[in-house]
């Protein structure tokens, strides 16, 4: 299977180009997590909505691919604000385990309600395909290029924000404190909201960039929401450029599928490589020990 | 019988804990501004349930509790502290995962930025181990340590109120000491503080008004070296 | 209408089991499982393979069933020792993942997606279909029965306060002197024993299993049959099972009667039904139907 | 001189760059109250950490009853007969005092699935020893009335004291106890000196953290003091406190004799 | 329960409704597939209570949405037989669903009309109670290789979504090839639900194929068409017609679907039963599914119409005497309706074909129609 370098090479890029579209909604996902120290599953669900609003702004309004972008992370941050203060946070106070159980919940009623409205058929933007970049035999794609730097956009200015500004500080003291945060001056209940949107919007902006790449239904999100949570705790739970790094992780696991067993197997060896990592970092790559 | 010069009046408050809801039975103190009192009394009296209830964490189920005469009942945490009323918790008092120095910014969070860069230099040097350790994340410090860092939080902010919840806790004697000489000169400058103490004789040798909780109720009030010096008191509480 | 009601009975029965090994995973030691699926799935396949291929009687498949999953929980206990929560989580979803892998390309062993079909049950063939169906609600319920008052004694015992603690706190568990290892690999053994039990049962009421069905949805219902029902507690873990079937059967017949929308907005809208009345029932339940409660109290009027 | 009971060797531990213990040697004499003091942050806690398993020392030995248990796992760190409890108390939230003091029961069948799933009378009876047990420790220290709250609905002071009932339970050979009486009410922590004075009557050793001077000085005997992770001074409260290193870097001015 | 579901609202002549349950996906990964099938089904079943019904008797179609799921499939059929004993069911998807469900339905003595391709199933011991429209996997895969080899592909590269007769495909495959002097220079089978395939697609570049058969469903062909071509690929893409269909032309732009090739069971090019379909499905194709469930249908009504009897039992002896034979040809219910009533035979001829079984209730020797993807739309290349 392997002849030469450029196999090998191949191989780690394709790994790349596959976990690129999984950085967006995981970043998304931990930077909930990172405030509310709770997985939040829905994210599946915004990035399907991000999807959708981005194809209704591109293929309905006919706006070009950033506008629709756009659309996608403002759209996908709403819903997520708008679940997340009707469903999720009156749980709370249970506990993260109940509210990660209602957010699996939240999806299924989610991705029923576009269902409802869009019914199961594919979409696809209207948008032209561009045709991979080759170097001296090997393929790189613009489009998955393109998706690694806006994600590691994202994930640089997020971090930026967390690490050393008022906000982000207070996000983090929230996260590890919230009763104290109140009594030092922080409405614990905004930070959450600027969280959740940017984390929502986030998923959803990743939503679309997956479905230019593959194609939009009720399900685009969900198919995905697997590698997703597996990249954020490869990476360590609420660590942002963790998430990106475990999606990469990820991503490489499974294009290594067809080295190590076969095809088929993509899950497995993702798996594979999950536990290799979380054997010798028990609190992912980037994570913070408990 | 709300009195004009007190800054802090604790009216009739009844209050507790979801099914516990009368943990303090009707408890009525008042503060003037710039005075001390310690608060002390057996485990489980319900001491840091009041400063709680002041502190605006816990919703009394009856009574009033008010700042200069305003109303601080049913206002959220942030909304109390913004008034000027600072709050050190008995447990749970630091950000375990910020720097410390990140647990200092957070202590002021409401004030500016240049002020609160300044302070957290002047707290640095009061403090020297938070120096020391000011990268450093604030789980990792010793149980002393924490409890320095959770008393300097509040000192980024200059409050009107001061709530100490057991501060000197887990404190060596120099370290203790060390607190209360701080403790002192904070309320030499004016400010207002109502402490909760085991250490009692202490904190009723730094304070000017004593208040002994018993089982939700003020059983004793007066004057601070009158009541440390009571031998009944002394008895029952103080550990003879 | 009877038939279909003591179908969905048994149904509830196997979701009840589930939950049941679940609650002693996740309620009582606090190790998150969303692999369940993947235990069932062993149990299934392990006692219809070893009925159909060396035709062995169907209790021994069953036991068999139960005891390879609980050896699949071990080994799972001894792989996950050092992570929790939802690093738990996730390898334990990749376990049930791997398992569905593998019983969908080792076709030599599993038939691959083809599923294996034929899967004896008991005087099945023999007893018209109805009876078959009673015979089989007495067998699962016995069992939800005979586990639930097992598991509860576990559960009230000394080993499930052990439990409980390591749940809470690992480091004070093993202070007081508990191997906590041990008391996990048990913990997971037994829960996985029983969700084994389970799938076995099932694949020779279903006479038929492929990789298919053993999808993480399945995961999901239980997980939310227990949590409705009360995480913790063994009761809620059985209320809980027939909630949920009962919600998502209800939903059926909610959904026909619901006029002017087209078949695919019908099932939206049942789902939707269904993920609403759940966050619901959280919302205005928080501790399920069932709330946990610790039966060692004090005496009364205990003095030295 | 019988050998001491627990004695610790060259103890090292680091985090990061800190040195929390940095060759810390000391001993505990059978059927002593013995009291580790010193500065904050000197090294205390970590000491604890290490002799009981809960974390792995870098280097040195810890030698308890003749056995080398360095770096062993604390359960069976316990089950050897040395129990230690938190500084920062470390309640089991969700169960109840009850349930609290009888998880530290040692000796328990019922611990075993089989035997839980029978229900044996050699369970129950044990079961019975353990609950008459935990009354009376719980009365002894003021928790009767909330022996079937939660943990977690306790107050500060009743948290620390619950962590020593706990401690007690095991009936353990040496009782490491982390400042028990931290936030206790002054009265009660005199009674909990007289209650750990009586242990000691009844042949337990104890090692106790506290920085509580009125404590130490009733009732502790040696007093060993550290700080920077090494072993400082060592001797009875009186020469300790005479110690001009001691004064220095731990007494306040009250505690000068 | 009074249904909704229930078709033409009409008075009902002569008794109680016969009631037919329909169990297609409706969620889950059939999702894009069952709503058509279902709404195939419904069409006919409209078509025959506007022209009377069964000897008078309405019909009404109870559907339940399987969710592409074995353990949802069978709680629906259960409700399906229990609660509205309906006399016959169709358009089952999922392999693993068709599978689960026929053990109830062989045990109630209820037909099974299906579209599912694993040839596992009509090795049950059904009794006659299942129908599969869909050829099964050899019959196909042979169609589909010599077209192929027609084509001029020499080659192949077989792709396969994870499924019960990838396997039997590639042995097909392999022979042929091998029979034509070709190669089989590749064989891989993928993970259904993923959303990137870059390896595979590099193993098909490094194979140098000159063809690739696509063996999957709707969600990972778009997938893997779209990477063909990033991939620069130029050979042949060929794929059954349910993974390539209209909607999925409408989803991708014309560049990376043109050329692309599908085939499909198919009666002849102006078989009345197709064109019907196709007015009424509007401008998006009919795709095999659609136009198999509407013959699912179909052939269950006209078999109750020839028994006078609307029992499961009757309408599973009757198929064969109405579908096949040199009875009257009719391609449509009302024609058929009519001739049963007036007392003739008929042998229906279908829109997924003319739709006639073996003794395992599998289709024999249908026909099959290849079509090219062109801007947007499909053309026809052969019928044969
Ligand atoms: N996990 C850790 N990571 C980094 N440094 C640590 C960690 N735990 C303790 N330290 C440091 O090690 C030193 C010793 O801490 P330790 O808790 O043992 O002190 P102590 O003597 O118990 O103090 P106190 O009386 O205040 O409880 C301190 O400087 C502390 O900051
Ligand atoms: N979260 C809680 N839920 C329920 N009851 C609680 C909770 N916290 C404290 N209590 C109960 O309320 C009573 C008063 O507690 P509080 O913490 O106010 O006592 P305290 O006077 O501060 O005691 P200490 O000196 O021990 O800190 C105690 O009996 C305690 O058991
Ligand atoms: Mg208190
Ligand atoms: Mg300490």
């Amino acid at each position: 299977m392997i002849q030469d370098w450029r196999d090998i090479a191949q191989i780690l890029l394709n790994g790349l180009m596959t976990g690129s579209m999984l950085m967006l909604p995981a970043i998304g996902f931990t930077t909930i997590f990172a405030v509310l120290r709770y997985p939040n599953f829905a994210v599946a669900a915004y990035a399907t909505v991000g999807a959708f609003a981005g194809w209704v702004a591109n293929t309905q309004w006919g706006l070009p691919a950033g506008l629709a972008l756009v659309a996608a992370f403002l759209v996908a941050g709403a819903v997520g604000l708008l679940a997340e203060e009707a469903a999720l946070k009156p749980l709370r106070p249970s506990g993260p385990l109940t509210v990660a159980i209602a957010s699996v919940a939240l999806t299924l009623l989610i991705e029923n309600i576009l269902r409802f409205f869009f019914g199961n058929e594919l979409r696809g933007y209207d948008l032209p395909i561009l045709r991979d970049w080759r170097f001296d035999g090997i393929r790189i794609g613009p489009q998955q290029v393109q998706n690694t730097l806006y994600a590691c956009a994202a994930a640089g200015a997020l971090f930026a924000v967390l690490a050393f500004t008022r906000l982000g500080r207070a996000m983090r003291a929230v996260a590890d404190n919230p009763q104290l945060a109140d009594i030092k001056g922080v409405d614990p209940d905004r930070i959450a909201r600027v969280a959740v949107f940017i984390g929502a919007g986030l998923a959803g902006f990743g939503g679309m960039l997956l479905g230019l790449d593959t194609s939009i239904d009720p399900l685009t999100g969900f198919r995905v929401i697997l590698s997703v949570f597996a990249a954020a705790v490869v990476g360590g739970l609420g660590s942002i450029p963790g998430a990106a790094l475990g999606a990469l992780v990820v991503g490489i696991g499974e294009e290594m599928a067809g080295v190590l067993l076969e095809p088929a197997y993509r899950t497995v060896t993702a798996f594979l490589a999950i536990l290799l990592v979380l054997s010798i970092r028990p609190q992912g790559l980037l994570g913070r020990a408990a | 019988m709300p009195d004009a010069a007190a800054l802090l009046e604790v009216e009739g408050v009844v209050g507790g804990y979801g099914a516990a809801d009368e943990i303090l039975k009707g408890i009525t103190v008042a503060l003037a501004p710039a005075r001390m009192a310690a608060i002390v009394g057996p485990n489980g009296a319900g001491k840091s349930t009041l400063l709680k209830a002041i502190a605006g964490i816990l919703k009394p189920k009856a009574g009033s509790i008010r700042l200069q005469g305003r109303a601080l009942t049913g206002l959220p945490p942030r909304s109390i502290a913004a008034q000027g009323v600072a709050f050190v918790p008995q447990e749970a008092n630091i950000f375990a995962s910020l720097t410390v120095r990140e647990n200092l910014e957070m202590g002021g969070y409401l004030e500016p930025r240049a002020v609160v860069r300044e302070r957290t230099e002047a707290l640095m040097q009061r403090f020297p181990v938070l120096a020391e350790k000011r990268r450093r994340a604030a789980r990792t410090l010793s149980g002393g340590q924490r409890q320095i860092l959770a008393m300097a939080m509040a000192l980024m902010v200059q409050p009107k109120l001061l709530l100490l919840d057991e501060p000197s806790a887990g404190l060596s004697p120099k370290a203790a000491e060390f607190l209360f000489d701080s403790i002192a000169a904070i309320h030499a400058e004016g400010t207002a503080i109502l402490m909760v103490e085991q250490n009692a004789l202490e904190a009723l040798s730094i304070a000017e008004e004593g208040i002994v909780l018993v089982d939700g109720r003020v059983a004793r009030t007066g004057q601070a070296q009158a009541l440390a010096a009571d031998p009944e008191v002394r008895r029952l509480f103080l550990g003879g | 209408m009877e038939a279909y009601i003591v179908a969905m009975l048994v149904f509830a029965g196997f979701y009840a089991l589930m939950a049941l090994g679940l609650n002693v995973i996740w309620g009582l030691a606090g190790m998150v499982n969303l692999g369940l699926v993947g235990f069932f799935a062993v149990g299934a396949y392990a006692s219809a393979l070893l009925t159909t291929k060396l035709l062995w009687p169907m209790p021994l498949g069953w036991a068999a069933g139960a005891a390879i999953a609980a050896v699949a929980g071990g080994i799972m206990a001894l792989i996950v020792a050092r992570l929790r929560g939802d690093y738990l989580a996730i390898v334990t979803l990749g376990f049930a993942e791997v398992i569905r892998l593998v019983a969908s390309n080792e076709i030599w062993l599993t038939n691959g997606t083809d599923g294996i079909s034929g899967i004896p049950g008991p005087w099945r063939g023999d007893v018209s279909p109805q009876q078959f169906n009673l015979i089989f609600l007495a067998l699962v319920w016995c069992a939800v029965g005979i586990a639930f008052l097992l598991l509860s004694r576990a559960s009230h015992s000394p080993f499930g306060r052990v439990l409980r603690a390591v749940r809470e706190d690992e480091d004070v568990a093993a202070v007081a002197g508990k191997p906590v290892l041990w008391f996990k690999l048990r913990a997971f053994a037994l829960g996985a024993a029983v969700v084994g039990f389970a799938g076995a049962l099932y694949a020779h009421y279903n006479a038929y299993i492929a990789p298919d069905g053993f999808a993480p949805l399945l995961t999901i219902y239980i997980v939310l049959a227990l949590t409705a029902g009360g995480v913790g507690a063994m009761r809620g873990a059985v209320v809980g099972a027939l909630f949920v079937v009962l919600l998502l059967e209800s939903t059926r017949f909610l959904a026909q009667e619901i006029p002017g929308v087209t078949p695919v907005q019908k099932a939206a809208l049942r789902e939707s039904i269904i993920a609403l009345s759940l966050i619901l029932l959280l919302r205005f339940r928080p501790q399920g139907l069932i709330p946990e409660r610790t039966r060692t109290h004090s005496r009364p009027g205990a003095t030295p | 001189m019988t050998a001491p009971l627990l004695e610790v060797r060259g103890l090292v531990r680091r985090f990061g760059g800190v040195v929390a213990l940095d060759g810390l040697d000391l001993a505990v004499r059978r059927g002593t109250v013995t009291a580790l003091i010193g500065p904050n942050g000197a090294g205390k806690s970590t000491a604890f950490q290490c002799i009981s398993g809960v974390i792995r020392p870098d280097g040195g030995n810890v030698i308890f009853d003749g056995q080398d248990i360095t770096g062993a796992r604390p359960d069976r760190v316990t089950r050897a007969g040395l129990v230690r409890s938190f500084q920062i108390a470390r309640g089991i939230p969700r169960l109840t005092v009850l349930e609290n003091l009888l998880l530290y029961g040692q000796h328990q069948p019922g611990e075993s699935l089989a035997v839980a799933l029978l229900a044996t009378q050699a369970m129950r009876r044990r079961e019975e020893e353990l609950r008459a047990r935990a009354e009376a420790i719980a009365a002894r220290l003021n928790l009767s009335r909330v022996l079937d709250n939660q943990a977690a609905a306790l107050s500060g002071g009743q948290k620390k004291l619950l962590e020593i009932g706990r401690a007690l339970m095991a009936e353990p050979k040496l009782l490491l106890l982390d400042e028990p009486v931290a936030g206790v009410n002054p009265t009660l922590a005199a009674e909990i000196a007289r209650h750990i004075a009586h242990l000691r009557e009844e042949g337990m050793t104890v090692l106790v953290v506290e920085h509580h001077m009125d404590f130490v000085a009733s009732l502790c005997d040696p007093v060993i003091v550290m700080a920077e992770g090494k072993l400082l001074a060592q001797g009875s409260f009186e020469s300790i406190a005479n110690d001009a290193r001691v004064q220095e870097a731990y007494m306040g001015r009250r505690v000068h004799a | 329960a009074v249904s909704s579901f229930a078709i033409g609202g009409k008075a009902f002549s002569q008794g109680a409704p016969i009631v037919f349950g329909a169990l297609p996906p409706l969620t889950g990964a059939g999702g894009p597939y069952g709503p058509a099938m279902l709404r195939a089904i419904q069409a006919v079943v409209e078509e025959a209570n506007a022209a009377g019904g069964i000897r008078g008797r309405q019909i009404r179609v109870v559907a339940e949405d399987d969710q592409t799921n074995p353990d949802a499939g069978v709680r629906g059929a259960r409700k399906l037989i229990d609660v509205d004993r309906v006399s016959a069911m169709m358009g089952t998807w999922a392999s693993s669903v068709t599978t689960a469900v026929a053990p109830l339905c062989w045990e109630n003595r209820v037909p099974l009309f299906t579209v599912s391709g694993a040839d596992s199933i009509t090795l049950l011991p059904h009794q006659g109670f299942i129908f599969r429209t869909q050829p099964n996997s050899k019959l196909q895969i042979e169609t589909g290789a010599d077209f192929l080899l027609r084509q001029g592909a020499r080659r192949i590269f077989h792709l396969a979504a994870q499924s019960p007769f990838a396997q039997s495909s590639q042995d097909v495959l392999v022979a042929k090839f091998r029979a034509a002097g070709g190669e089989v220079v590749g064989y891989t089978v993928y993970e259904r639900e993923k959303t990137a395939f870059r390896s595979e697609v590099d193993a098909i570049m490094r194979a140098r194929a000159d063809t690739v058969f696509l063996n999957g469903y709707l969600p990972d062909v778009t997938i893997l068409l779209r990477e063909l071509f990033r991939a620069g690929f130029d050979g042949r893409r060929f794929a059954p017609a349910y993974a390539i269909n209209q909607n999925l032309l409408n989803s991708l732009p014309h560049e990376v679907t043109n050329g692309a090739m599908t085939w499909q069971p198919s009666p002849d090019v102006d078989s009345g039963a197709f064109k019907r379909l196709e007015r009424l499905f509007g401008n998006t194709a009919v795709d095999p599914y659609s136009a198999q469930t509407n013959d699912h249908a179909a052939l269950a009504i006209l078999a109750a119409a020839a028994a006078g009897d609307a029992g499961g039992v009757a309408i599973r002896d009757n198929v064969r005497r109405i579908s096949q034979g040199d009875g009257e040809k009719v391609d449509n219910v009302t024609d058929g309706l009519r001739a049963l009533a007036a007392g003739r035979a008929i042998n229906y001829e279908g829109s997924s074909g003319p739709v006639e079984f073996d003794e395992r209730g599998d289709i024999r020797g249908t026909k099959f129609r290849y079509e090219r993807a062109a801007g947007g739309r499909f053309e026809l290349v052969e019928l044969r």
